[in-house]
């Protein structure tokens, strides 16, 4: 039975089910419950914007509220991973990686190969990733670049509440470290999602919208603007097909590849900065790859080589938006060699 | 007359009340203007806690520098930050403290000694050390004070900081603000030691627990350990146990406080009451001199409001510069 | 035969002995065959710390867990890691623990509750963390240890995991392994407090100071931590006071030390010698006994070392399995 | 007067001559003096590998051992940077970025920025690079392509002594954050380097062998594997320009760029891994910015997407070799569209 909730609610739902289902399901991070030790309420905040608000009365103990120290419970949660249990630890925001990066990538990441197979590290760390809040340059970043280079993490990003319900619950089922970013500012979109358990596995991107002309890929928030291109490209005529990769390691090369093929045309939608970005790699696969399929560059539309801004009006500009998708898009249909060189600042 | 029986004289003592009541109003402010919805983005508001701004500023000059947190616009304020800087800041304009690209949580004037509020929990930690180095190297006898929250008491970066000051001797000083939450969650439970004297002693510190509302408490036991860190006699702890009058941020609904903890503590522990009728009671300052100031301080804050709304935006162009010197 | 005045029986005694010695004479050994150049990469040797790893281990179960450091061989010897496999490991060959995909900085067995050497200082204080919140959780008793160095000691990550230990109240144990330095850099110099019973406290944890090199003070100590720490009396700190016997790493010319420091640690504070001698004296264990487990642990080495030479390397298609489960 | 000097030694004399220049250079690290507290002798050990040793002697305190808290003395240094000093702090392996990467990410890269140009950080972060020591997963990284993706920090990563020198010395004058990274199984490489100080200016490249058939980028320890292959190819009667990028941000587009138009072909060479790499981000630039010039899919030859591995034989797999980078030439000059999918496990 699906019902119209927000990605909150989707996230929420997913840990309840998992929660349920599977008693070595632990839940961990700063305020999550909330209230700990105060005097007023239990269960104050389910965290910092309500997204684990009251799970902890169904499931108790199993959501534990943390000190101010990022890499000694995350990397506590890693430890009782391979251990045997399945925490989903949050990192409030992904911009936080930097106070406990070593316990991801030095670790959680590096276990299964250093010990030749015979570690299984079954955690997923939740973060809030994405520029629109007017958070400023600490709370604002993507950094999916960052964790999608490191071997031995997957990475997942989901654009809307049924595809966060769905790789959430198969990131708990997942047996590697999962990095699970959820944009800020997707929370409150609502959409159509069954209330049953159901997982999406990895590495299967979604076609959004058919076309014949031009492949935008994207994920995340930008998904939604590169739908918004779309619209315009066909008010012109021009059929774009959006691909929404959900989950950035492992990528679904092949759906991006075979659509193409068919189109000769690529844009690749990113928000994070350019330089070694998801757009590169995309744009990088696909020129090693399907060289011969393309009919002109691979146009690549990210955030600039700058910091988060707080400015609304800055920040607004900062975010990758339709009108510059679109434009790269008639880029890719306009005679070769035209590009102008584009890096921002 | 009669005798001041105080440790500041009468200007500084009106000084130090100026800093507080304009911290509170900045403050009392910004917590209405949030809620009409003009204000972006977070915003951690440091009214109760004014005292220990203004009692640790008061001893510091421009080449003394302090790292801020989160919660940073009431040090900013006690540091010299230009209020109007300020406000333009919180309100994205172009004309704001770091040209509207900051924002509350990241405002700085490294010419006032203010290395910027922060974002990140503990990170001001080792960066007031390399302040407390540069002045130890450059031996202008400058200090580098860092402030940190309770709940960020237990980030990584502030405990080696702790250590690390200890060992190279810096002229650093750790403030911590004790205001009992980390957002919603006890610093009783939070921070497993009872006492923040016994973390210091951890590393070799010593450590001063002050009432964080008693400004004269909190300038005396400051004076005390900036007065040593000068001298070359290494850097020091101080808890400042304090309370803090709003929530987390704008917009909390703070249920996980105590009924009537909100209302208790502003009528008992409110530091710039406390304040004044200190100095009112002993005859140093009158009522009337301090209701001037509130006026003043309230027609500075109106004022920096109104330019802030009608100050201009960044221009597009902003977005890409100020990343390097040079690139 | 006279009465035992230990707290082992003699099957238990003899085994520790055994534990210590395969340890020094499998560092002895590496010591000899990377000085020769048949042993790629760091290798950082335990030679002279045998105590401390054979004093706490002994108390030890396989659901018991320990994370360790860069000088982690003497730890896994101890929880039980096969001797062939780590000696296959350390020369990368395919029978090795870790398939030579890991090497001496990466030694690990889950299956004994070993979770790993590592190459990152402080790192596995967090994990230990870890594996005491699935024991607590599960509910079965079991314990988490993390062994650090004086060094490490001040590394972020660990200050971290005592606060989170003692919040939570974990079944975690932190097991300061202080052998004077940190490279070479002097542990007086870099860890600012004198006492690591005080560092402790500043996160409100029972610390305990023993002579490493005394197997038995180790072994007490850590007994009776233990079992408080299994009945959930919560985390605690031991330290252990000893000494290295070769440098940081192989290769190390070792000239900050004093001279003729190592040949008098040699002489006096031999664990293994003043553990052999304690109890011959006492009538417990006859020399020849100990003679016997000698050459028996030669024997092992020996082969251990034989056996690893004449090991496949790994496959060229090994480099690219074992990220992950699946992707 | 130039003498046959290796890259450390290259290292140690930019260093001693900055300082003696400028009396606001500081250095710090574990270990750059070494001993300290120790009852022996006195800079005892100049760095783990030895290449601060000596400098001690001469510029005394400004040298300065730290205890091992990376975070702390790295922060410091930044926070000293702000206060006008110009710190050089050495984190000893590139891989230890994970317990200390806050104060590079979030803090030097973003003052600037964040305070609306109102601050300078004249910081260099020192430290070691890259595979082929037999250090394993933790302590042979190159990581480059995450600080590149950073906006506000600068990233150098030199392939010999000379450059070395050059860029490290421009690294301590710069006014701006700055990585510099060291490959360690290049430090033993000799080559010509004048005795005076000079400093090579970022963002140029340099074109190491002149060819007309294809161009072959990269940096570092992999600049010399480029130079096997193009000598390799030169048998085959193909000529090879081969580029060392020596900066990878700024970058040097406009070399590649020219490079690129001439040859048609393009191989790419990054000792990282190959998500999200440098050899994706000149990939993906070049295929937008000169697809009309592309003959054939810009190919790249990188590390495999799993952890740097112990064994010897592995390791030796492990990073881009001269026959890999040959044949990836090789592809470029073949019919278009045969190239095979290649993102290895
Ligand atoms: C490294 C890091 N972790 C978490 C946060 C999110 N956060 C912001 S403020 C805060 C609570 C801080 O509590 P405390 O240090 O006591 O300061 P207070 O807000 O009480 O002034 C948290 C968890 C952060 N900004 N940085
Ligand atoms: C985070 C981190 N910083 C630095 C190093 C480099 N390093 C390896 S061992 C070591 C000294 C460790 O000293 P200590 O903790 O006392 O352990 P010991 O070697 O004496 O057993 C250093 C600095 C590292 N491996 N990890
Ligand atoms: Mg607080
Ligand atoms: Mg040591």
């Amino acid at each position: 039975m699906a019902r119209k909730i927000s990605m909150k609610q989707a996230i929420n739902e997913a840990l309840d089910l998992e929660m349920t289902r599977d008693p070595s399901v632990i839940v961990m991070g700063e305020d999550i419950v909330g209230g700990t030790g105060s005097p007023g309420e239990d269960d104050a905040w389910g965290g910092v914007l309500g997204v684990t608000k009251g799970l902890h009365a169904k499931h108790g103990n199993r959501l534990m509220d943390t000190p101010l120290s990022e890499s000694a419970y995350i990397g506590a949660a890693i430890g009782a991973a391979t251990c045997g249990l399945r925490p989903v630890a949050e990192l409030m925001f992904i911009d936080f990686m930097g106070v406990c990066f070593d316990q991801i990538f030095n670790q959680a990441a590096k276990f299964r190969y250093m010990f030749g197979g015979k570690a299984e590290t079954p955690v997923v760390i939740r973060a809030m990733v994405g520029a629109g809040f007017r958070a400023a340059a600490q709370h604002s970043q993507m950094l999916t670049p960052i964790f999608t280079h490191i071997p031995g993490v997957k990475v997942v990003c989901p654009s809307n509440a049924y595809d966060a319900k769905g790789l959430l619950i198969q990131s708990i089922r997942d047996n590697d470290p999962v990095i699970f970013c959820e944009h800020k500012n997707l929370y409150g979109l609502e959409c159509d999602v069954p209330a049953e358990s159901y997982a999406i596995p990895f590495g299967e991107a979604n076609v959004l919208r058919d076309g014949g002309d031009v492949t935008i890929v994207s994920y995340g928030l930008t998904v939604h603007r590169a739908m918004e291109a779309a619209e315009a490209l066909a008010k012109d005529k021009v059929e774009a097909e959006v691909i929404d990769l959900r989950t950035l390691s492992p990528i679904d090369w092949d759906t991006v590849i075979d659509s193409v093929e068919r189109t000769g045309r690529l844009v690749v939608v990113d928000e994070a900065h350019p330089r070694c970005s998801i757009a590169s790699d995309v744009a990088a696969f696909v020129g090693q790859n399907a060289f011969g399929a393309l009919k002109a560059g691979v146009q690549m539309v990210t955030a600039p080589h700058v910091p988060v801004p707080f400015s609304p009006v800055l920040e607004d500009l900062y975010i990758p938006n339709a009108a510059a998708i679109a434009d790269a898009a008639r880029r890719t249909l306009a005679p070769t060699g035209t590009s102008p060189r584009s890096i921002a600042a | 007359m009669t005798e001041n029986p105080f440790p500041l004289d009468r200007d500084d003592l009106l000084k130090a009340y100026r800093i507080m009541r304009t911290i509170r109003e900045f403050e009392e402010r910004l917590h209405i203007d949030f809620a009409k919805g003009d204000i972006p983005g977070f915003v951690h508001l440091y009214a109760g806690e004014e005292a220990s701004a203004a009692g640790i500023m008061m001893h510091l000059k421009d080449n003394d520098r302090i790292a801020s947190t989160h919660r940073g616009h009431g040090h900013c304020i006690a540091k010299g930050v230009d209020v109007h800087e300020m406000m333009a800041e919180i309100y994205g304009r172009s004309t704001g403290a770091c040209r509207g690209k900051g924002g509350s949580m990241h405002i700085a004037d490294l010419s006032k000694g203010m290395m910027g509020a922060n974002g990140i929990l503990g990170a001001g930690a080792p960066l007031a050390c390399g302040a407390a180095l540069a002045a130890k190297v450059r031996g202008d006898g400058g200090v580098g004070i860092s402030f940190v929250g309770d709940g960020a008491s237990n980030q990584g970066m502030f405990l080696e900081s702790l250590n690390l000051a200890a060992v190279w001797n810096l002229p650093a000083i750790f403030v911590v603000e004790n205001n009992g939450y980390a957002e919603s969650t006890a610093r009783d439970w939070a921070v497993a030691v009872d006492s923040y004297i016994d973390r210091a002693s951890g590393f070799g510190l010593p450590g001063v627990t002050v009432d964080g509302t008693d400004f004269f408490a909190v300038y005396e036991a400051a004076g005390e350990i900036i007065r040593r860190a000068r001298e070359g006699g290494g850097p020091a702890l101080l808890e400042c146990n304090m309370v803090r009058f709003y929530g987390h941020f704008e917009g909390d609904a703070q249920t996980y406080r105590a009924k009537g903890e909100v209302e208790a503590i502003r009528a008992s522990r409110d530091c710039i009451k406390i304040f004044a009728e200190r100095v009112i009671e002993a005859g140093v300052i009158s009522r009337a001199e301090l209701e001037a100031i509130d006026k003043e301080v309230l027609d500075l804050i109106e004022d920096a409001v109104r330019a802030a709304k009608s100050a201009p935006l960044p221009a597009p162009a902003e977005l890409l510069t100020d990343v390097y010197v040079a690139y």
